[in-house]
């Protein structure tokens, strides 16, 4: 039986990565948020699992439109960091995990989840900054193989906030049968509230971002109740991709412990947050 | 672009199923831009490239002219047409001044004073 | 509120679709197949759809192994008849009909139905064929719109067959919905019984395609019961195709009314079948 | 090619993941005959084209071989392979008496009498 130790929310902005790459992280702009990670990382430095489960979407680098599949996984040995037009970022290949999708694919078909698999994928800011974010210098290698799991986020309609925490529930039920034991951390990446196009472009809301950071702790199916309307209301048209920290959430234990939190505005265009949970309750 | 039928959010472009098939062709045009080869064939004859990629006479003009509002009313996502905005060494905040009606820096002041949230 | 009108399920053949195309129908070998054909065709001719989803899946034409869907939906305006190796079938372009595929798209995803969007897809034997088997002599066009749906049954885990028939029921309270009032066919295509490659290859089980044949009209929960390796055992490893019929009757009502069927060995390496069914009961 | 784990499918070969992934290279390399183009540029040099895609030497060996049960244990797809027989002028009754070990003549016999209904 294979088990989920801790599971990360984070927001996945590519200025973040570009702050990384280009030693900017101790700029007056970008030091409050990097400050904000530093316990989170500390922690995660002594919880390292054996893979990574990473909800994410892509940003027109790995997919193009001609294919919007609403859940598809990753089923790739490597997967090559995209170029998102101003060449790859400097960082490790993504190794996967084959054996691990191939359990997931079998175990949600079985389950009613009607996911498509991606057998060759590059992969972009949306799956590589939450991995620097856990691991700011990963070396040579990332510390932990990876299974992509995307989610689309970007064309309505969406598959429903509760249907995102549905499939995260039937991972968790599939990762109880993997064997071998691994141990799986578990991203939920995007967010917070931000919206990028429109008269409204700019929005940022901290009070929903707040009730969001916290009822996903402790009141999930709140959270998994909110309509595509709503969410995109409250949160901003790319705020919506918050429906992706619902498929981590689903996948851990109904107690979960929180390691840490931060909130920033702004990175780039958006609200920032991070929060970590301990799979283990109080 | 509009709302799916019976919504109603106001300054907030939903990017759905009839925008998406519109701007299919122009957002195929944004995405082939991230490599360099294709930035430059586009950049030796915008119109042309355009014509390569069938889009419509109000998408070449609004590409063409860098109308970044007809882009997006024209079915254009905002991820790909950040791919020319990007290319034009232009910002996503540029790009939001541009949406909302102000200039870059007023934009990005309202960014770092938290960020607008009372629209 | 639309209407499905009748459903046909039929095997899709790609050298059915040849003899056709060559004008062998009558050679001794296709003429009982075709002869076996003739009174639905004469029925369907009388009772002409607005539009028809086409259940099926792509043979290596349009769609790269690289993406896998379970299940996708065309939403384009036409779909270019596929190049399967030796030029496009000398049959006219397929026309969509973008607002029905985007309703179904709509009311399928908000039903918990995770499906992939083809913005762009040449179709394959696998939907022509049947629209050639519908209607032989199309002239300039084809007599209806078609949405095309296309499954999984290549890669295992296909969906199971339950998937299947429960995506039909879903299709058919989503039609229900649909305004302006349209005419539906449905058309489930693939089967019967037929193997292609391993020790195995030519088998044919005509017990269990009879039993298929009848239950489709009279039982359909017993054939959505299939699971896959039962579906691979008795109507051979390309046979599993079978859970596509199993949309098409998930979307007519409880009590449809058959009009023709017949069947016939071979058609290349397949048992072929056609029947057709009136969504009006008794 | 295995079957799935606990399944019990004698002579009849399951295209699961792990075949796919295995298969996936060779199985494009397939796909791409489908243009006149593609065909033209296999046929002038078939070793060529195959390191091309990248196949593994088994495979290569398998393709350029013609050993289509190899094709298959090595993760082909027979909707795939059957691109490359019909460039070679093959028909799937040809294979299927490769896969099941008769002539073409008597495996079309035995689907004209009905199909090989005791396998
Ligand atoms: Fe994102
Ligand atoms: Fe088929």
């Amino acid at each position: 039986m294979s088990e989920v130790i801790w599971g990360m929310v984070t927001s996945h902005v590519p200025s973040i990565g570009a702050a990384m790459d280009h030693g900017k992280t101790q700029d007056p702009y970008w030091k409050p948020l990097f400050d904000g990670y530093q316990p989170a990382r500390e922690w995660m430095a002594e919880h390292r699992p054996d893979v990574a489960i990473v909800i994410y979407n892509d940003h027109a680098n790995g997919v193009d439109l001609d294919v919007v599949p609403a859940f598809a996984i990753g089923t790739a040995d490597r997967y090559p960091v995209a170029d998102e037009g101003w060449g790859p970022r400097p960082v490790p290949e993504v190794v996967g995990d084959p054996d691990l999708s191939q359990h997931l694919i079998e175990h949600l078909i079985d389950d009613g989840f009607d996911m498509t698999l991606f057998q060759e994928l590059d992969v972009d800011h949306g799956l590589t900054v939450p991995l620097s974010i856990y691991c700011p210098d990963p070396g040579e290698a990332w510390p932990c193989r990876v299974v992509p799991l995307l989610v689309n986020v970007i064309q309505y309609p969406q598959p429903t906030a509760a249907r995102c925490y549905a499939l995260g529930r039937a991972i968790g039920r599939a990762l109880a049968s993997y064997q071998p034991d691994v141990k799986v951390a578990i991203f939920g990446t995007g967010g917070m509230s931000h919206q990028l196009a429109g008269a409204r472009a700019g929005f940022v809301n901290p009070k929903f971002d707040a009730m969001f950071l916290e009822a996903i702790q402790t009141d999930p199916e709140r959270l998994a109740a909110l309509s595509r309307e709503e969410l995109i209301r409250q949160a901003g048209s790319e705020g919506i991709e918050l429906i992706m920290w619902l498929v981590m959430r689903g996948a851990m234990n109904d107690e979960i412990r929180r390691i840490h939190e931060t909130y920033h505005v702004p990175a780039s265009n958006t609200a920032a947050a991070l929060a970590l949970f301990d799979n283990r309750g109080d | 672009m509009t709302a799916p039928a019976g919504h109603d959010l106001p300054g907030t472009p939903v990017f759905d199923g009839r925008a998406s098939r519109r701007g299919l062709r122009m957002n195929k045009l944004f995405m082939s831009l991230r490599s360099a080869e294709s930035r430059e064939r586009f950049a030796a004859d915008e119109r042309a490239y355009c014509e390569e990629f069938r889009l419509t006479p109000e998408q070449e003009r609004a590409v063409l002219e860098r109308d970044w509002q007809a882009m997006v009313d024209l079915g254009g996502s905002i991820f790909y047409i950040y791919k020319l905005a990007m290319m034009d060494g232009l910002s996503m905040q540029y790009l939001g001044g541009v949406f909302s009606g102000m200039s870059e820096q007023d934009f990005r002041a309202a960014l770092m004073a938290g960020g607008r949230t009372d629209v």
